[in-house]
């Protein structure tokens, strides 16, 4: 299982967070916004061809002593972050892959809600309960 | 590195400072290392060129030079060991080691000596100069040093000289040198030269000795065995490699120093040796990564400092000298970023992910735990322990042995008091670091590298870092900064969470420094709904906030230390001292503050008699009520600019309360300069307090308040119903000139007609409730290059665009005046005419008014011309033929919807045409046309020449006009055909018409206008209307220039339109000298002259008489 | 421009949600009150009922309705046919002239969140409204409401039928 | 799953919502019924690319636009995509769903902008959100053809 996801906007704000450890969250926050970084570098345009990413899914972004993140980005310039703690080694990379998908379909689904305003931090009790429950594998 | 160090160290023993860095003689490049005896550089100006000729070279070999004095001391030889089996090493790495090898035991020396081969003395200098060889021979008994001579010599070398050759062999024995040790450096112009080559040769030695070194030390370790001389392993392999670098073969040093480092790693680590092994090991893998760096092998250099790190990062040795392990990981990790940051400086190119900056950030977070440990352990540590345990440090033999226990091996138990009173010494100079400004500098190394690397985000997390470290070392002024300057980007990209994170360490800074100004700022910022600040804090940052407005000093955050809160109380005493009040300025306009403010003018555009207005619209977020005292804009335009305030007459209460919105209104009236100007608000300010204490003024600028377009900006679609957060702010609008209440009208006959001059009436009432004056009626259009004339006067004299038509300048109420203006376009087109009218009002309050108005014109052609052309038998012809007379005849279509009267028209020929008409009179004067109808003429013509391509027949005057317009004279040129010419013209003289059985003359004429004979068959074919008499068969010639004619009589049998019997012309076969006259021009001359039919009228009763037809016939022909 | 990469019926599906979705976040912000959207949102379904009643008869070919039970069946295959779900038709009233649809999943509200400010909106309104209108074109008067609402929290879906009269003469098609 | 007749039926009642009982065709204010097709739009794309690979480049994005998205929610295909390559493309349909109702003729063709421009607003929510900003306006000559019009703007 992972101990946060989160969910960064078009123009690198934060949309939603979720740590399995509340406390955490603004240690948190200051990783992942790190990790932009690292994602805006990968899709550079500037590139050179060939070296582009196809798949929405960035792989790790980068790991420290204490936790690895994993970055994946929507064709719409949504960012999804996942943190995984490093003293973890069973969750396989493919796991990572599906519990983005699976953080996708909700946001998708998030996004339809007619009286959500795309760009505005998501507050969604649902959307935070399924989000949470992906990360720790309870679904 | 180290400089900083020191800086920061003041205060602890000088030792303490170095503690944990590496030794200068680790760090450095090994240098093969040559003496030079013999030199005196003081007092010998040659020797002083010889030695600088060989130090101030920029490509040097890797070799460094000293100078050696006769006096000199080498170091003393230690008595070979034939058996290493008693023998217990105390230590690893002796550290005087290095040094020697460095700078005090070279591998050659050379003795300089001033000799010349015709030397007068040559033998007593020979004896000499043998004498000093033996000297330094003796100083280095033992050693493999390898001497050489250099005589310096004034006179350059001849090529063959035998007493060179004689006496360089008797120097050598005398000094007891092999050849290859003696040289010879003439003093001159080529000095460099020679000791460039002199430099490579002893080079070549100092390998030789090296290498020599390095075998030697391999010949020990087959006496060493494993259990009791692990070390000696090391230190041998560590030699070895030392000599290879010195020998600048790093590929065997990167080898021996890996084995080096391998046997380490096989000694079993203890508390007592704990610290030495982790020091060596530090030391040997710095070289094996520089020296990875040099073979450019980055990863594996990463890769060995990874796993050195792996192996130490859990062994902290003793718990009361944790902080020593950190301090050393931290070292470890600051180290590896200089080499990295060397290498990339050499060009090694680096990556976001794997960069120098990432090793500096561990050092630093290392530092951190440094410090931490330190805290914990050496806060009670107030005195130093006597006698000094340390005392001695700088005659310790080994690298990281414990000082009060030096050279012990790990078998024996260590002292108990001794050990204590050590540890205690350390903890107390530990006690003494600036761990903060290490941490610090740690950060400011990181931030360099991130940015570099294009992480401005981790920079800016790491920059907040180094404000909490200034922070905890008590700089708050510093936090201060650095947190306010990086709150603008986190800011940009909206991290509320961090953004409140920030604001809360940042006011503390603020309150703890007495910065009035950011203490309000950061507090409206925190009072904010977007902050996340727990309300109790918030209440307590609103009341401090209402404190500063009364000049109180705010209370700090009870959280806070004692002492902290003391000194911050001391700083604010003085700030609201003085009487005079304090006055502050915040630039709200890039802070997402409590006070959020929409602005916009009610319209897009004023008119210049109306009041501008712009609605004010303020919301605070903030939980608690906040009261302002003033609220204005500052409105510029072109011409003005002015701060207008809120009317407080209205009584409309500043106080808002949580999420309320207030409205306000601004008026005021425009400036007439500005008219068809921008206006707009450059800034709001919100004044907070009163005059009397403190004054606090906020201050929006517009520019950039209204440039978000966010993602959910575009959402921001205004329902029916809108609220503060759908509204949109508009911040600039254009005066216009009032909107006039003259009443315009126009009379005219549309459409007009091209060529016309065309009149349009304008009628100006005055509708205005007071008379009008300085009026002006401006005529014009939008294209300037469309050639229609335009005129004010009936005398349609063309004049430039825009014409002030003539009008009186004043303008009783109520009353009119007409004008007109005159058009005359030449094209058929839509004309677009602008009328604008301008005065003043004649009032008490003149303001400019202005109506415009527009005149759309089509303008269409009257009629269009077009002309065909008739052969005499009024057939349609396409071609002229020079001499033979034709009609033409105009046709008029006319297209005007008005009725046209045509006065006149005519044709004026162009010559070679004429006329033939004695006077050309029209034949349509005086007749109106109305649309649609079509007028024709006929006019008889001839051309006198020919001509090859269609020639312009004349032109068409039609003199015309409306009915009651002005006449108007167009003028169509004509066009016509070719012109042939051919020798031959035919006509015939016949009566209008025959009787039945009444004889009639009929005469063909065959006009010959060239100047030559032409010849003709003629015959007339048999028909069933006629019997006729006259040659039915004949041949003719007519003469040049003359007329022949044939005469036949015809008898006509019926009656009706008969047809006559046809003339053939052709040309005769016999024909010799035929003229230019073909077949088919005959036949076509034929056509077009002979008519086919002629009426024949039934017998009239009684005795029919001829008419006098032919003669007049003639006359026709001949006119 | 060939190949066919999605399920069009259910894109279509989706847009209509979609569409049905931002139509009503658009009336909240033109109307004060959630009442009226809820109003609005009935006569949209009555002006889509009685147009739609012509597409039903003429897919499903079915004639005149016999009684109250035949037209419950007959609503409840439109719901199959329009939006794909099998509602039960249940809690006959005892006179028999009132019955309910009883929906366990609806497309309409299925990603649906209704904020707390609106908790009174009838999002589904739009259903009873076409009912109402179908019913209208076969000279059946009704009225239709709803019951339960999972949108509300509620398990499932309840939309209440009640028979009023049966119209002798047509109305015109249109508003009432 | 909802009927496409339920699609074609709710578009015109939302036509009819947002012009009410306004009669006159001249400059009616139609950007409600725009805004309704933004937000739709805006949405759905968020569905319809969760499965794509990651566009290349706007030209990219622009092809999926015209014939996936197209097929999907209009049935057919695109009839005709033109583009200078500075930004403007052209999509011609020439049996556009929403106008494949209305019979052909003047006064028809005046109304023909209500049933044109909530697609305008879908194209251009669609655009957005794949962070295209641009500006979508359609043109009916005969009904029932169409030709959208699509100003990427640059910044």
């Amino acid at each position: 299982m992972a101990v946060c996801a989160a969910i960064v906007g078009k123009e690198n704000s934060p949309k939603f967070f979720c740590c399995v450890n509340p406390d955490e969250e603004l240690n948190f926050q200051y990783k992942v916004l790190s990790s932009l970084d690292i994602i805006e570098e990968k899709l550079n345009p500037t590139n050179k061809p060939g070296t582009e990413i196809k798949e929405l899914y960035l792989g790790m972004l980068y790991s420290l002593e204490t936790c690895k993140i994993y970055g994946y980005v929507t064709n719409t310039k949504i960012k999804f972050i996942i943190v995984v703690d490093s003293s973890n080694l069973q969750l396989r990379d493919n796991e990572i892959r599906s519990m983005f998908s699976k953080i996708h379909s909700e946001y998708a689904d998030m996004v339809s809600n007619p009286f959500y305003t795309p760009g505005e931090p998501i507050t969604s009790k649902l959307f935070a309960s399924s989000i949470k429950n992906i990360i720790t594998g309870t679904v | 590195m180290e400089q900083r160090l020191i800086q920061i160290m003041q205060g602890s023993p000088s030792f303490y400072q170095n503690y944990f860095n590496l030794p200068q003689e680790l760090k450095v490049k090994p240098l093969a290392l040559i003496g030079f005896s013999g030199l005196d550089i003081v007092n010998n100006a040659i020797h002083k060129s010889v030695w600088e000729t060989f130090i101030n070279r920029n490509e040097k070999a890797a070799v460094s030079y000293k100078l050696i004095s006769n006096t000199h001391k080498f170091p003393v030889i230690k008595p070979k060991r034939n058996s290493y089996d008693w023998y217990v090493p105390k230590g690893i790495l002796k550290n005087n080691w290095m040094i020697k090898h460095l700078n005090e035991l070279p591998a050659v020396i050379v003795i300089f000596y001033d000799l010349d081969w015709k030397d007068s003395l040559w033998n007593e200098k020979m004896i000499e100069c043998a004498s000093r060889v033996q000297s330094l021979r003796a100083a280095l008994e033992g050693r493999d040093t390898r001497i050489v001579v250099v005589l310096i010599q004034n006179v350059l070398p001849l090529p063959e000289d035998p007493l060179a050759a004689e006496r360089a062999v008797a120097l050598c024995s005398s000094c007891e040198l092999n050849s290859q040790s003696l040289y010879i450096l003439p003093h001159g112009p080529h000095l460099l030269g020679y000791t460039i080559r002199l430099e490579n040769t002893f080079f070549e030695f100092c390998q030789n000795y090296y290498y020599n070194c390095a075998k030697n030390v391999k010949l020990h370790k087959d006496h060493l065995n494993k259990n009791t001389h692990q070390y000696l392993f090391v230190r041998h392999q560590f030699k070895m490699a030392f000599f290879n670098e010195l020998k600048q073969d790093i590929q065997s040093a990167h080898k021996h120093y890996s084995l080096s480092y391998n046997n380490l790693l096989d000694i079993r680590i203890v508390d007592t040796n704990a610290l030495e092994i982790r020091t060596v090991a530090g030391f040997i893998s710095y070289k094996i990564c520089k020296l990875m760096f040099a073979l450019n092998l980055p990863r594996d250099a990463i890769a060995q400092f990874k796993s050195h790190i792996d192996k130490f990062k859990n062994r902290s040795g003793f718990q009361e000298l944790a902080f020593e392990h950190f301090a050393w990981l931290s070292k470890q990790y600051e180290i590896f970023g200089e080499i990295f940051d060397d290498a990339v400086k050499q060009g090694l190119p680096a990556v976001q992910t794997q960069h120098p900056g990432i090793y500096y950030q561990q050092g630093a977070q290392y530092a951190i735990l440094r410090k931490k440990a330190c805290q914990e352990l050496c806060s009670k540590i107030i005195a130093y322990p006597h006698p000094d345990p340390l005392e001695g440090i700088e005659r310790i033999d080994f690298y990281g042995q414990r000082l009060w226990r030096p050279g012990k091996m790990s078998s024996e138990p260590p002292e108990p008091i001794v050990e204590a009173n050590g540890i205690q010494a350390l903890q107390f100079l530990e006690n003494q670091i600036n761990h903060s400004s290490i941490i610090i500098s740690l950060y400011g190394l990181a931030i360099a590298q991130y940015k570099i690397y294009k992480c401005p985000r981790t920079r800016r997390h790491l920059v907040l870092q180094m404000a909490e470290e200034c922070y905890d070392s008590k700089d708050f002024g510093k936090a201060l900064t650095l947190l306010s300057h990086m709150l603008s980007d986190y800011r940009e990209e909206k991290w509320w969470g961090i953004i409140s994170n920030i604001l809360e360490k940042a006011i503390k800074c603020a309150y703890l420094t007495a910065n009035v100004q950011d203490y309000i700022q950061l507090a409206l910022e925190i009072l904010s709904s977007s902050i996340n600040v727990a309300l109790e804090d918030k209440k307590r940052i609103y009341e401090n906030l209402n404190r500063i407005f009364k000049k109180q000093i705010p209370y700090g955050d009870p959280k806070l230390p004692h002492d902290v809160l003391q000194n911050a109380i001391i700083l604010w005493q003085p700030v609201f001292n003085n009487v005079e009040p304090s006055v502050f300025t915040l630039d709200m306009t890039k802070i997402i503050s409590c006070v959020e403010s929409k602005l916009r003018f009610t319209k897009p555009t004023f008119e210049i008699d109306q009041k501008v207005s712009i609605d004010i619209f303020i919301k605070t977020t903030c939980p608690f009520p906040l009261v302002f005292s003033d609220i204005s804009l500052k409105v510029n335009s072109p011409c003005t600019s002015n701060e207008l305030f809120i009317d407080k007459s209205e009584k409309k209460s500043l106080i808002f309360h949580p999420n309320e919105v207030k409205k306000f209104v601004i008026e005021f009236e425009a400036d007439p300069n500005d008219i068809n100007k921008e206006i707009q608000i450059e800034w709001m300010n919100i004044t907070i307090g009163k005059d009397s204490e403190c004054l606090v003024n906020l201050k929006f600028e517009t520019q950039i308040l209204n440039v978000d377009n966010s993602e959910s900006k575009c959402f921001q679609k205004q329902g029916k119903n809108s609220d503060f957060n759908t509204l949109k702010s508009i911040h600039n609008s254009i005066v216009v000139p009032r909107d006039s209440k003259v009443n315009l009208k126009f009379e005219h006959d549309l459409p007009a007609l091209v060529g016309e001059c065309y009149e349009v009436y304008l009628l100006i009432i005055n509708e205005e409730l007071s008379a009008i004056k300085d009026l002006k009626v401006e005529i014009y259009t939008d294209d300037g290059n469309s050639e229609t004339q335009f005129s004010s006067l009936p005398s349609m004299q063309p004049e430039k665009l825009p014409i002030n038509l003539p009008v009186s300048q004043t303008l009783e109420k109520d009353s009119r005046i007409r004008t007109s203006i005159f058009i005359r376009a030449f094209n058929p087109e839509i004309c677009n005419i602008h009328v604008k009218i301008i005065y003043t009002l004649d009032s008490d309050k003149p303001v400019i008014s202005i109506k415009n108005e527009m005149i759309i014109l089509p303008v269409v052609q009257p009629f269009e011309i077009t002309t065909t052309y008739v052969s005499v038998l009024m057939q349609e012809i396409h071609k002229f033929y020079a001499g033979e007379e034709f009609g033409v005849m105009p046709l008029i279509k006319f297209l005007s919807p008005w009725p046209i009267h045509i006065e006149n028209t005519s044709i004026e020929f162009l010559p070679p045409l004429k006329s033939l008409e004695t006077e050309l009179h029209s034949q349509i004067a005086g007749l109106s046309f109305n649309k649609e109808e079509i007028s024709s003429e006929f006019y008889l013509a001839l051309s006198e020449k020919s001509s090859d391509q269609n020639m312009v027949v004349g032109e068409y005057i039609v003199t015309w006009k409306r009915e009651n317009g002005a006449s108007v004279i167009t003028r169509v040129p004509l066009h016509g055909y070719h012109c042939d010419w051919i020798p031959l013209n035919l006509k015939i003289s016949a009566p209008a018409h025959g009787f039945v059985r009444t004889p009639v003359i009929i005469q063909y004429h065959l006009i010959n206008h060239s100047s030559h004979l032409v010849q003709l068959d003629v015959g007339m074919e048999a028909s069933d209307g006629f019997m006729f008499s006259g040659y039915r068969q004949s041949s003719v010639s007519v003469l040049p220039n003359s007329t022949k004619t044939l005469q036949y009589n015809l008898y006509p049998l019926i009656a009706g339109s008969v047809a006559l019997p046809r003339i053939l012309l052709t040309i005769p076969e016999n024909s010799t000298d035929g003229p230019a006259l073909r077949q088919d021009q005959l036949n076509q001359l034929i056509e077009r002259t002979i008519p086919q039919y002629i009426y024949v009228i039934p017998q009239i009763k009684g005795n029919a008489e001829l008419p006098e037809i032919i003669e007049s016939r003639e006359m026709v022909l001949s006119s | 421009m060939s190949r066919q990469r999605f399920d069009t019926k259910k894109v279509n599906s989706e847009l209509v949600t979609l569409t049905y979705g931002t139509l009503v976040a658009q009336m909240v912000k033109d109307f004060d009150n959630p009442d009226d959207v809820s109003k609005q949102l009935d006569r949209i379904g009555y002006n889509m009922g009685i147009r739609l009643i012509e597409d039903f008869l003429s897919k499903t070919g079915t004639g005149r309705c016999l009684d109250l039970k035949d037209t419950a069946d007959k609503i409840q295959s439109a719901f199959r046919l329009y939006l794909g779900v099998q509602p039960n038709v249940v809690n006959w009233s005892p006179a028999g002239d009132e019955f309910s649809f009883i929906l366990d999943s609806n497309p309409l509200t299925e990603l649906v969140e209704l904020p707390e400010d609106l908790k009174q909106l009838k999002y589904c309104n739009i259903i009873c409204g076409a009912i109402r209108g179908a019913l209208e074109m076969v000279q059946l008067d009704v009225q239709s409401w709803v019951v339960q609402d999972q949108l509300k929290g509620d398990q499932n879906t309840e939309i209440r039928v009640k028979f009023i009269r049966r119209l002798e003469d047509a109305m015109p098609a249109g508003e009432e | 799953m909802a009927d496409d007749i339920l699609l074609d039926l709710l578009h015109s009642e939302i036509v009819q919502y947002v012009v009410g009982n306004n009669d006159n065709m001249k400059d009616e204010d139609l950007s409600t019924l725009e805004y309704i097709g933004f937000s739709t739009g805006y949405r759905i794309i968020e569905r319809l690319t969760k499965e794509m690979p990651r566009f290349k480049d706007e030209l990219d994005t622009m092809k999926f636009i015209c014939t996936d998205f197209w097929s999907a929610v209009y049935k057919k295909q695109i009839d005709n995509l033109r583009t200078n390559h500075q930004g403007v493309y052209v999509l011609q349909d020439n049996v556009f769903r929403f106008l494949s109702r209305l019979s052909n003729g003047k006064q028809y063709l005046e109304v023909a902008p209500r049933y044109v421009t909530f697609t305008c607003g879908v194209i251009r929510g669609s655009l957005a959100n794949l962070n295209i900003q641009c500006l979508v306006t359609a043109e009916v000559q005969s009904l029932p053809s169409c030709k959208f019009h699509i100003q990427v703007q640059r910044t």
